[in-house]
């Protein structure tokens, strides 16, 4: 994200940030799959078994970067939504909400890799630990902002509520954490928790970043190719996308 | 002195209106023009500073009216379609409300005479939900003779009104014109307000 | 094919799907998120072939 | 200043008297839902009491979700919510005003009806007063949170449902150490930790809220 930050303000308008967001998706793509068989590589054939865990701890290797992803792009996200709503710029406000179905899938994955995870761990496929219960509200915030877009027809209406939504959400997600975490050592202590993920080798370590970025990748070709749709959607009464239509025929 | 430069709106994704601009001394009188859903309720809320638009500025006296925003909303009064009032509350306590949020802090007898002046004498302390919608128009419109702001826009101020009413608001538009006010109004049927200065602004169907 | 870091890569290919008896876990996990990524990219490819024809379609209309 | 905070709120409340059944349907649907629990979990006084806070708790917080509806809806629709905004006055302390006012009209009850809840479930004084304290301090701050939820659903088909999606996460915090003081201070622990969170939270929602609220009307009434 921070590379279409850069020259963001110089195709801050939707009509020549089309073009450029069209040219990017090939190589942003490729380069997400060139990562993702590298990373997968690393993860199955190089990283070395776990003397306790033995194989299962493998799924380390997309939980984590899941759920770092999940949080990333929730703050990204909330960073677009409040460009947005200070610079009233329309793409900004565009980008974040072609964010949230991407950023939801990575929390899903990263509870469900969670519960598979946990399932040989410690016996038990849901666990309150507090970063996955985070994870959990992390998800119900991704879908209260999809569903409060969703329900406004007015298109800048719904980007601006939803953005303001992102906003309060994201300064919540920390106290939620750490209220969670307080109220997860209270019941519990602190026995079974992620906290002590197993010694990292460090070609352990290689696997979980090349498969991070490779989500990372892969985030930025799904977001720039959902952008391009919301900005055909959006500014489908001009004549810059009424030439592209004819053009398509 | 307002001022509106190159002002446009959009609905949902279908351009209202663009391009309008107008300038307002004192004792102007500006009529808003334009077919039904050509925007004309959303170019008057957007001189309120309820909408924000697409494109242009909106100036009071040389300042725009975001960045001077309490100086403005002091010096205005605005009457939409709905008469904002609550139907639990009485006419007298409804006015009385609205024009302390408004700032200017009412006495009761002051609104229990502004009341009767729109020919309400009688009714003033009944909850709203009782009256008629014309009844119910006249609190809303009592307003007018207690408040100072100088720029009244009113949204269809005479519908629902009998002869009588439209008279004597008829007579109040042109007193405040007169006192240097000024007033921008929408309205279907032809009543012809003597002012300085009748200025219109149309907005064509898009 | 594995290098010396301690890591012994797997010869055969039935160690790799029983992953030392974990492999409902593992592949229960890669194979949902491989799957949901999919969905995700035919779902967005969905939405713009149907905009497209939406667009076109509403073109033609407006013209005729 | 505080002059119209004052007549925002005294209006609210004069609206809320007048009109005394949707205080009572809150009220009531609060008491009713504590009471279906023992129905459902048993009467074993020792499951009950261990409970009971959790339940208040998780009660209060949807009774109080149920009245968000009445603080915006019924302005927008008769229009004096445009005229509220049209104030020169800053919204944010109008809507703290509101809010206010919506809180002593659900809030207050909730937290005067706790105790005889608590008695049903067996719960001890001691548990009874913790609890009466952390509802005092955290139904205030649900009914700040909600408001921003209320104002960003303002006229959205499906409001109320959606409403409950939006702020239900945020409420957590809130309740996490509102039912935790009970159990603390139950179990010896002492629950002067749980309830100064309570109140910093308090503290954080009485200078955000309402600010966050008056920008979502803003732009829910552009």
């Amino acid at each position: 994200m921070a590379f279409a930050g850069i020259n963001w303000f110089k195709y801050s308008s939707p009509a020549s940030f089309y073009p450029v967001a069209g040219k990017m998706i090939p190589w942003v793509a490729s380069v997400a799959v060139i990562l993702a068989v590298i990373g997968l590589y690393f993860s199955f054939f190089v990283a070395p078994t776990d003397y306790q865990q033995g194989e299962a701890y493998r799924i380390m290797f997309i939980h984590v970067p899941a759920a770092w992803m999940s949080m990333f792009i929730y703050v990204v996200m909330a960073g677009y939504a409040a460009m947005g709503l200070i610079f009233n710029t329309r793409l900004s406000a565009m980008m974040a909400s072609s964010l949230a179905p991407t950023g939801a899938l990575f929390t899903f994955v990263a509870l469900w890799t969670g519960a598979l995870w946990g399932k040989p761990m410690w016996g038990a496929w849901w666990v309150w630990d507090a970063r996955l219960t985070t994870e959990l509200i992390l998800l119900f915030l991704y879908i209260g902002f999809m569903s409060l877009e969703a329900a406004i027809d007015d298109p800048r209406r719904a980007s601006r509520s939803s953005g303001l939504l992102a906003i309060v959400g994201v300064v919540n997600v920390p106290i939620i954490y750490f209220s969670v975490k307080w109220w997860n050592t209270l019941h519990q202590g602190a026995s079974i928790s992620f906290d002590k993920a197993p010694s990292m080798a460090s070609t352990m370590l290689t696997a979980m970043l090349l498969m991070t970025f490779a989500f990372w990748m892969y985030t930025i070709a799904m977001v720039l190719y959902r952008v391009r749709c919301e900005i055909l959607e959006r500014e489908r009464h001009s004549e810059w996308v009424m030439a592209l239509v004819e053009e398509r025929k | 002195m307002l001022e509106a430069i190159n002002l446009a709106a959009v609905r949902g994704d279908r351009r209202l209106f663009a391009g309008v601009g107008f300038s307002l001394q004192g004792g102007d009188l500006l009529y808003v023009q334009g077919a039904n859903g050509s925007g004309k309720t959303t170019l008057l809320r957007m001189l309120c500073g309820l909408v924000i638009p697409e494109e242009g500025k909106i100036l009071w006296s040389q300042e725009d009216i975001r960045s001077e925003r309490e100086a403005y909303l002091q010096s205005l009064v605005y009457l939409g379609h709905l008469c904002a009032l609550k139907d639990d509350l009485t006419g007298l306590e409804n006015l009385r409300i609205t024009e302390a949020l408004a700032g200017e802090e009412i006495s009761e007898p002051r609104a229990m005479a502004a009341l009767q002046g729109v020919g309400l004498n009688g009714y003033e302390d009944l909850p709203v939900r009782v009256l008629s919608q014309g009844q119910r128009r006249r609190v809303a419109l009592a307003r007018l003779a207690l408040t100072q702001a100088p720029l009244w826009i009113l949204d269809e101020p005479f519908t629902a009104l009998d002869k009588a009413s439209v008279g004597s608001l008829k007579t109040r538009l042109e007193d405040h014109l007169e006192d240097g006010g000024m007033v921008i109004l929408t309205t279907h049927q032809e009543i012809e307000i003597k002012a300085a200065v009748i200025k219109q602004v149309a907005l064509a169907e898009y | 094919m594995g290098d010396g870091s301690g890591g012994r890569a797997k010869m055969n290919w039935s160690d790799f799907f029983t992953m030392g008896g974990y492999g409902f876990y593992v592949w229960g996990s890669y194979g949902v998120t491989a799957l949901l990524i999919i969905i995700e990219i035919i779902w967005v490819l969905q939405r713009r072939k149907a905009l497209l024809n939406r667009l076109a379609r509403m073109s033609r209309l407006s013209k005729g | 200043m505080l002059a119209v905070l004052r007549c925002v709120m005294m209006r609210d409340l004069i609206l809320a008297v007048r009109r005394l059944s949707d205080v009572l349907t809150t009220l009531f649907f609060f008491v009713i839902v504590v009471s279906l629990f023992p129905l459902g979990v048993g009467p074993e006084i020792e499951v009950l009491r261990m409970i009971a806070p959790g339940v208040v708790w998780v009660a209060a917080i949807l009774a109080s979700m149920l009245a968000l509806g009445r603080l915006f809806e019924n302005d927008y629709r008769d229009g004096t919510l445009e005229q509220l905004l049209l104030s020169p006055q800053p919204l944010s302390l109008l809507v703290l005003g509101k809010v206010m006012a919506h809180w002593a009209v659900t809030g207050v009850p909730l937290v005067l009806v706790a105790p005889l809840l608590g008695m049903q479930f067996g719960m001890s004084a001691q548990g009874i007063g913790v609890l009466l304290i952390s509802l005092i301090l955290g139904t205030p701050a649900i009914s700040l949170i909600g408001a921003v939820g209320a104002a960003l659903t303002l006229g959205v088909r499906g409001g109320g449902v959606l409403v409950s999606l939006l702020v239900l996460p945020l409420y957590i915090p809130v309740l996490i150490f509102g039912a935790g003081a009970v159990e603390a201070s139950v179990s010896g622990l002492g629950a002067e930790a749980h309830l100064s969170l309570l109140g910093a939270i308090l503290v954080l929602a009485l200078c955000f809220a309402p600010w966050a609220a008056a920008a979502a009307l803003r732009i829910s009434l552009d």
